[in-house]
């Protein structure tokens, strides 16, 4: 099949968007935190500021190629995902790429952006980033687990892994979504969802405030930029498959948005919740509370 | 009762009592003495079995006529046998008397219980 | 006393097998078919009168051979065995006693008549009860004599041997001898079978007797020997 | 020819002229018994060629010019020419070798083993019983006066023990033979067939007593003490006589006097048989004293072949063919060890070692364990098979069953031994092997490879040794004193032009494989032009398993694909061995690999149900009672190889331990033979049911549990190699996975995992092994910091890791993206998430590879390394072109093998239109994947580069941890125990169950055996005591089977 050019500027374009709306929502939603805690908060412009910032920041150092190269891998990552993964249901126009693999591209290609970092900020030779690596894949891949299992159900269920078909298939009324139609499994993808979200209580990984650990404390300057873009990104990539999979996927940008917030939220709620897991513990959570969830959602359908 | 069963008899007991003096005696010496004992049994046992009640040794003369040779001859094969295995039990023991000799002088004992230097 | 239980329990049961065999046993009131054609065809294919030296030394001449071979075996290993060359620890002290006139005097006047005797037992064996190993013994009985009555007295290894060896090789000759002239391996029949009853009659017979009796005779000796030899070292 | 009588006349007329002789013309006395033992062997062997090749039958000798039954008879056929031959052969060669003890002890030594032998070959041809007795007694005696042929001063004891013993049996046997006489009015065996024996008194009690002291000569358990210490204390070329020769004889004399008591008696043989080869191989566990060990080998060996006479009647025509090639191995083999174990100065079976400096031995007593295991091309591998089949095919699955385990046992106690030889140090005073002895040993092997010919030759399948794979393999043999740079290329050239020339009769699947075995192989053998020298033994056992495996996977009837099986079994044992600590590994990998291997013989049995030449196609009809226990069978068999979870426990230190360039051929290559199996057997017998169970499905949970467990454990190993092997284990178990569930994309999928896990596997132990043969660690927390120093390595582990964890874009992706669809064709879910669970774990252990290994801090002691030597990279670099090109391009390799499979599985293939490929339920564009990585990937780096052009490199140190700069790699590496939370998380799940299973059996094993032996006191009177024992207790037990 030969490639019609277009794609590019659209692609070009649903980039622009959703970065704007990440930068904008983490901000908004990071106040909500702070007004919850009984801060003030960030201003909402603030990731600009600081993305800015650093893609102009002066000292730059690298300890080798896949230093390097890292940010390049993380960004990839979350780009990819966002454009392998049909955005608007239903329009030619913002489907992107994916033409080229259906769902189980979208579930590998996670993996992507994490492993380029990691070898990164591996080669930075702090025993930190590898601490943090170590705990993070820890994390990811056990929350991974419950998430695979529901896409799986959801695959089952539709009997595709075709993207636009599932989102067809839960058209007319919410009533059809899978939320409602395999709730299990839905509950175990969110489970997931916290886990990968990296958000309290299960933060440790990247532990923003205290520690200075994993990746992001090795990049500075434009690497630490790349990886902020990525952060705004990426969540919201993941956020798209959510919804396509399990929330009746988006028929315009503005039910889009609305969406992608309140996905964003659950996280952002139970993370001003709850305390911080250690890493075993929050494995075990997953083992315990996400699989076996799964596992009913699994044989549900 | 018959003669032939109460050789045959004397035969076995006196193979049991060989064995049992070989099993029990410790000193090889004796041993040999009881399997000769038993040797001996064995062989009455055969001669016992070649038997046959009121015949004549198959040694053909006047009192044996060829002709009748069959009617009054005891079976002379056990006899033929006998003789042999009284040789070979013969060789057997010379060899075993040798042994213990040699036994005697290189371990400076005939107790057949310490000679267990190979085991397991 | 464990000992003493477990062979009586064994012995008790190889009895009962034997018991078995006992209550099992029926004497045949006639001859079965081997010992038939023994009684009838002994004369007639090797002209012996004493059947029991004809299966011995014809029928089953192969056996007799093993049997000297045997005497020849034990008399070798027995050599081989009193050769001082094994790993030899100490050597207990041989003990004389005084033999004695009587026994000195006796002996001188026996050995002959011995000897004579071993000769005729063993060259009659094909008529008269005995034969070559009874023969034998009987000639080995007066070498023993000899050594009671001097303890010290020594033969001829070397000869004892030849007699051995030859003997032995003559009577694996014959027994090819009938391969190649008669009926097969340790045939009688090489020689003519003579008139029944008389010396020289049952062909080969005497001859292997003879042979037999030699060897017989020889490899006791060299047994004794070896034996009261091996006392004084 | 001249009659056969005139063996006896010469052998014996020779030992009456020695007595001629001086004493002290001990070498020409020697030279007359060498003489006439050869003269002996002459005409055994003019009458042996007469009877085969001639066809003659078999010729009576009459003694006396007497028929029998009135004079001793002898006979000379087919099966005695063949002992006659054996016998006399043994003898020549013993007198030979124990040429200086002969000349020491003079001519009346030498007379004695003339007559041993001459009796012998008495008991072989004479057909009257007490004839028999007579010999037997001429071999007492002189084994009484060979046991002194020896500078063990215990000798002498040993002599005793047996003429006390021997005293016994003479006075039962002449009772018994007397009573049988009365019974049957003959010592005739041809005239005492004909009455009829009835229990009771009488007959059959006569015969028992005629059989039992005749069973003892075979020294079974019990009653066997003494024959042990014979063993251990005689000179080993008498103990040679005593074990190929003296057994042979009396075995046959069993077989004889067997005609008189008729087949009813066969269980009596077969069962005093099999319990003294179970008990001795079990009591031989725990041997260090290698003529002992011989003892109880040859004991156990006897017994196996007793119990083949005992079913001579079920054999029928195929019974000589077995019993013969298992008594021809053993005779072979044993008096072999038994000369090789003079020119061992130590007793302990360590003390092997020093065989070493002379690798013709080595060869040597590898022919002989070979022969005595019963492994291809030797004569036992025919017979074992012959027998299980007739076994089976009667429904003794019992016997079977029983023979099996002892064999395991055997194999286990000799490839110890082997191992022992390969690998113990080696006594630091040389001192040079006596040459005669190392002519006289060589004799013995090459005499076994005679027999293997020949028993090729009488098997109705295709000689092995005619099989051109195999001759090659052979070949390296010949030329092992070639440098190893030449023998490497003849080697590729070899693999490449037998696949050339083969290649167009294989279809799809066979393709694959061969392509992986052969292609695959020649380009992992690149990697061993880094070796120097002569590099002796390797090329004779990689070529082996290439042999082996090239004949697997064209292997039309069960026959061939079973001895190809064992050929690269055993190739690949000598190839794992090589490694420096590879020697309990590479033992219990031959263990687990021979029972598989039984398994498999076992499962082929029971389907051919005795019908020879058995299809592997024909699987497909094999009766719906039987199917089933087929299929379990096979399937525990091909699942050994693959190293399913439970029977896993041999391969990570196979695999770990081997050299670097042997690791990925076994690691790429060798695990596939099991795939393959799995394959054949699932394309033949579909999926069987047992109780309502589709076997397939047990399978799916077998798979999936491997393939969880393998990637856990390998998450948690320090050593880089082992964590490959352990991610070996996990992707066998996908492919198993895939295989079961039954349809085409699962299929599809496990024929793509065949291919990338060659490719990755392959590439990533070279990597992996180079480094670590530079840094001289498998340690993966001594590395660290590497990729500086071996950049191309590293890009390699990169490219293997992406591909391994099926990341996109590269080719792994597309296996998960199949796995997927095929999942969803099938109904069973549960075992699928498990692999969903080992999924992500994959990754773990891979990161950490990568990790600990190129990054973090490098090391002081490593700064001055370099990349590993060129001709480890050469294969590395084509592989990560395979893999790029197979990303990219999958069609090429799997569009035909789709097509295929319709065959099999009509529904649910693949479509290829262009770039996109799309099965029911979802698609998949490669090609495009790729550039739109690519595009992304290649963006955002112009962009970093944009604005970020002069980024300047700074050492590693230059950094701040806890307020600190570091001063030490050690200190900030941080590689140790990496994924610790896990372990926290879920240790319960990494206890090594299996291995503390497996290592409960072999310990009961040996501690059964040190208590057991402790039965054979020493004490001659005991051993009476055991011989009675075992006469009153058969005689009970038959009574109370009456």
């Amino acid at each position: 099949m030969e490639f019609d050019w277009i794609k590019i500027p659209y692609a070009l374009l649903t980039l622009f968007i959703v970065l704007n709306y990440g930068l904008l929502m983490t901000a908004i939603i990071q106040k909500m935190g702070a007004r919850a805690g009984r801060r003030y908060g960030i201003r909402f412009y603030q990731n600009y500021i600081d993305l800015i910032k650093n893609y102009s920041m002066r000292s730059k150092i690298t300890h080798g190629y896949m230093f390097y190269l890292g940010p390049v891998f993380r960004l990839t990552g979350g780009i990819g995902l966002l454009l392998f993964v049909p955005t608007i249901y239903g329009s030619e126009m913002w489907s992107n790429f994916s033409f080229s693999g259906d769902l189980i591209l979208a579930l590998y290609f996670v993996f992507f952006g994490t492993l380029g970092m990691a070898l990164g900020a591996g080669e930075s030779g702090h025993p930190f980033a590898a601490l943090g690596v170590s705990r993070g894949l820890s994390q990811v891949t056990a929350a991974e687990l419950p998430f695979a299992i529901a896409v799986f159900t959801v695959a089952l269920q539709y009997q595709t892994l075709n993207f636009n078909e599932i989102v067809a298939a839960q058209q007319g009324g919410f009533l059809n979504w899978t939320l409602f139609t395999n709730p299990f499994a839905v509950a175990a993808a969110m489970i997931a969802f916290l886990g990968m979200m990296m958000r309290s209580p299960f933060d440790v990984v990247v532990a923003p405030q205290e520690i200075p650990i994993g990746p992001p404390t090795e990049y500075h300057s434009a690497y630490l930029a790349l990886m902020q873009t990525n952060r705004n990104i990426f969540p919201i990539a993941k956020i798209v498959v959510y919804m396509n999979l399990f929330f009746g996927g988006a028929g315009s940008w503005p039910e889009f948005m609305i969406k992608a917030f309140l996905l964003y939220l659950v996280s952002a709620l139970v993370g001003v919740v709850f305390p911080r897991f250690r890493v075993e513990q929050s494995i075990r959570f997953f083992l315990i509370w996400g699989v076996p969830v799964a596992i009913i959602g699994l044989l549900w359908v | 009762m018959t003669l032939q069963n109460i050789a045959m008899s004397t035969g076995f007991i006196l193979i049991l009592i060989g064995l049992y003096g070989a099993m029990t005696h410790k000193n090889i010496l004796r041993m040999i003495v009881g399997f000769t004992i038993a040797g001996t049994g064995t062989n009455l046992v055969l001669i016992a079995v070649g038997y046959l009640p009121g015949r004549a040794a198959p040694i053909l003369n006047a009192a044996v006529p060829i002709e009748t040779a069959s009617a009054t001859i005891v079976d002379p094969v056990p006899q033929a046998l006998v003789l042999t295995a009284i040789v070979i039990g013969l060789g057997v023991t010379a060899l075993m008397l040798a042994f213990a000799y040699k036994i005697h002088a290189t371990k400076g004992t005939l107790d057949i219980s310490k000679l267990t230097d190979l085991k397991w | 006393m464990t000992k003493h239980m477990i062979t009586f329990l064994l012995l008790l049961g190889i009895g009962a097998i034997f018991a078995d065999l006992l209550t099992g046993f029926s004497a045949d009131q006639n001859l079965n078919a081997s010992a038939e054609f023994y009684a009838t065809h002994t004369v007639s294919d090797t002209g012996a009168a004493n059947i029991v030296t004809a299966i011995i030394v014809t029928f089953r001449g192969l056996d007799t051979l093993g049997e000297v071979t045997v005497l020849f075996l034990t008399a070798a290993i027995v050599a081989l065995v009193l050769s001082g060359d094994m790993a030899g620890g100490f050597q207990v002290k041989p003990r004389r006693w005084p033999v004695g006139e009587l026994l000195e005097t006796g002996t001188r006047l026996l050995v002959p008549l011995i000897a004579l005797f071993g000769a005729y037992v063993f060259i009659n064996g094909h008529l008269t009860p005995g034969g070559g190993f009874q023969g034998g013994a009987i000639l080995a009985s007066a070498m023993l004599l000899m050594l009671l009555a001097d303890p010290t007295r020594r033969f001829a290894h070397k000869t004892i041997a030849r007699i051995e060896s030859v003997s032995g090789l003559f009577y694996v000759f014959i027994g090819v001898l009938g391969l190649a002239l008669a009926g097969g391996f340790l045939d009688n029949r090489i020689l003519p079978l003579g008139d029944f009853g008389s010396l020289l009659s049952a062909g080969a017979i005497p001859l292997i007797y003879v042979l037999i009796g030699l060897k017989v005779g020889a490899e006791f000796s060299s047994i004794m020997t070896s034996l009261s030899e091996s006392e004084d070292v | 020819m001249v009659s056969p009588i005139y063996l006896i006349v010469i052998t014996l007329g020779a030992a009456f002229l020695l007595g001629l002789l001086s004493e002290r013309r001990t070498e020409l006395a020697h030279f007359i018994t060498v003489l006439a033992l050869a003269a002996g062997g002459l005409v055994s062997f003019g009458w042996l060629w007469i009877m085969a090749a001639e066809g003659a039958s078999a010729v009576e000798i009459y003694t006396a010019g007497t028929k029998p039954p009135f004079a001793i008879n002898l006979r000379v056929g087919l099966p005695e020419a063949a002992l006659l031959l054996l016998i006399y052969l043994t003898g020549l060669m013993s007198a030979i070798h124990m040429k200086d003890m002969l000349l020491r002890k003079g001519r009346r030594a030498m007379a004695v083993l003339l007559i041993a032998i001459m009796a012998l070959a008495g008991i072989i041809m004479t057909r009257d019983i007490f004839n028999i007795f007579v010999f037997f007694e001429l071999v007492a005696i002189s084994t009484g006066g060979m046991v002194l042929l020896s500078d063990d001063p215990r000798a002498l004891s040993a002599g005793i023990k047996y003429l006390i013993i021997a005293q016994v049996i003479s006075i039962l046997l002449l009772v018994g033979i007397i009573f049988t006489y009365q019974a049957t009015g003959s010592l005739n065996i041809d005239f005492m067939k004909t009455p009829e024996l009835a229990l009771g008194g009488g007959g059959t009690l006569a015969f028992f007593l005629l059989l039992v002291p005749l069973l003892v000569e075979l020294k079974p358990f019990p009653a066997n003490g003494w024959a042990l210490d014979i063993y251990q204390s005689a000179h080993p070329a008498f103990s040679a006589i005593l074990s190929a020769a003296t057994g042979s004889a009396a075995l046959f004399a069993v077989d004889k006097i067997m005609d008189i008591g008729g087949a009813s008696w066969g269980p009596v043989l077969t069962g005093v048989g099999l319990l003294s080869f179970v008990v001795s191989n079990i009591l031989a566990l725990v041997q260090k004293n290698d003529r002992r060990l011989l003892g109880y080998s040859s004991v156990a060996q006897t017994g196996l072949i007793l119990a083949v006479v005992g079913q001579r009647e079920l054999l029928g025509e195929s019974y000589l063919f077995i019993a013969g090639g298992l008594l021809i191995g053993h005779a072979v083999a044993k008096a072999g060890l038994f000369y090789l174990s003079d020119l061992v100065k130590g007793r302990m079976l360590t003390n092997w070692a020093d065989l070493r400096r002379n690798p013709l031995l080595v060869f040597a007593f590898a022919t002989f364990i070979a022969m005595l295991s019963g492994l291809p091309p030797f004569p036992g591998f025919y017979a074992k098979w012959e027998l299980v089949h007739a076994l089976m095919a009667s429904g003794k699955t019992g016997l079977v069953v029983l023979i099996l385990f002892g064999a395991i046992l055997e194999a286990g106690y000799l490839f110890r031994w082997f191992g022992y030889l390969m690998k113990r140090p080696q006594s630091n005073t040389p001192g040079t092997l006596p040459l005669r002895g190392v002519l006289v040993t060589m004799a013995a092997a090459l005499a076994g490879w005679l027999a293997a010919y020949i028993w090729g030759e009488l098997s109705g399948y295709d000689n092995l040794l005619s099989q051109t794979a195999l001759l090659f393999a052979l070949g390296f043999l010949l030329i092992d004193w070639f440098p190893a740079k030449l023998k490497n290329t003849i080697a590729i050239a070899g693999m490449l032009a037998f696949f050339w020339q083969s290649y167009t009769g294989y279809d799809p699947i066979q393709m694959i494989f061969g392509i992986i075995i052969l292609v695959g192989g020649a380009v992992i053998l690149l990697a061993s032009y880094h070796e120097r020298g002569q590099r002796i033994g390797f090329y004779p056992s990689a070529l082996l398993m290439f042999a082996g495996l090239a004949m697997l996977i064209v292997a039309e009837q069960s026959f061939q694909f079973f001895a190809a099986w064992e050929v690269l079994t055993l190739g690949s044992y000598f190839l794992i061995l090589r490694g420096k600590n590879a020697e309990p590994h590479a033992l219990s990998y031959i263990l687990f690999s021979l029972a598989g291997a039984f398994a498999i013989i076992a499962g082929f049995a029971l389907a051919a149900q005795g019908q020879a030449g058995f299809k592997i196609t024909a699987l497909a009809d094999v009766a719906a009672d039987l199917a089933p226990w087929v299929f379990i069978l096979l399937a525990i068999g091909f699942m050994t190889k693959t190293a399913v979870i439970g029977l896993h426990i041999w391969l990570p230190g196979a695999h770990a331990e081997a050299e670097t360039d042997v690791s990925p051929m076994v690691s790429g290559i060798l695990l596939k033979a099991g795939l393959f199996g799995i394959i054949v057997l699932l394309s033949n017998m579909g999926s069987p049911e047992l109780y309502g169970v589709k076997l397939t499905y047990v399978m799916l949970w077998i798979g999936a549990l491997t393939a969880l467990m393998g990637n856990l454990m390998a998450a948690f190993q320090e050593d880089a190699k082992r964590l490959l092997a352990y991610s070996s284990i996990g992707q066998m178990g996908y492919a198993i996975f895939g295989l079961a569930l039954m349809n085409h994309l699962g299929w599809l999928m496990a024929l793509m995992f065949v291919i990338n896990h060659y490719i990755y596997k392959s590439m990533l132990f070279l990597s992996v092994g180079g480094v670590a043969k530079r840094t001289g660690t498998k340690l993966m927390y001594k590395m660290g910091g590497l990729i500086t120093l071996m950049p191309l390595s590293f890009f390699v582990v990169l490219i293997g890791i992406i591909a391994v964890s099926g990341v996109p874009p590269l080719s792994g992706f597309g296996g998960r993206w199949m796995f997927y669809n095929a999942i969803l064709d099938s109904e069973n879910r549960l075992p699928m998430i498990i692999i969903f669970i080992s999924g992500p774990i994959a990754f773990l252990y891979l990161f950490r590879l990568i990790h600990a290994i190129f990054l973090g801090q490098l090391k002081d002691e490593h700064r001055k390394l370099k990349e590993p030597s060129f001709w480890i990279m050469v294969p590395q670099v084509i592989y990560v072109v395979l893999l790029l090109a197979f990303a990219v391009l999958p069609g090429m390799a799997l569009q035909k093998v789709d097509t295929f499979l319709n065959g099999m599985f009509p529904e649910g293939g693949l479509n290829w239109d262009g770039l996109l490929i799309t099965s029911d339920y979802g698609y998949w564009s490669p090609v495009w994947i790729m550039v739109v990585t690519g595009g992304i990937f290649a963006a955002v780096f112009m962009l970093l580069l944009a604005i970020n052009r002069k980024a300047q490199k700074v050492k590693q140190f230059n950094i701040v941890y806890s307020a600190e700069r570091p001063y030490r790699p050690e200190t900030t590496h941080f590689a140790w125990n990496f994924f610790a939370p896990y372990r926290k998380a879920i240790w319960f799940l990494l206890l090594p169950i299996a291995t503390r299973f497996w290592g409960g059996i072999t310990e009961a094993l040996h501690a059964t055996a040190g208590f057991m032996r402790r039965f054979y006191t020493g004490d001659a009177q005991h051993y009476v005591f055991h011989l009675l024992g075992f006469v009153v207790g058969l005689y009970l037990i038959l009574l109370g089977v009456q």
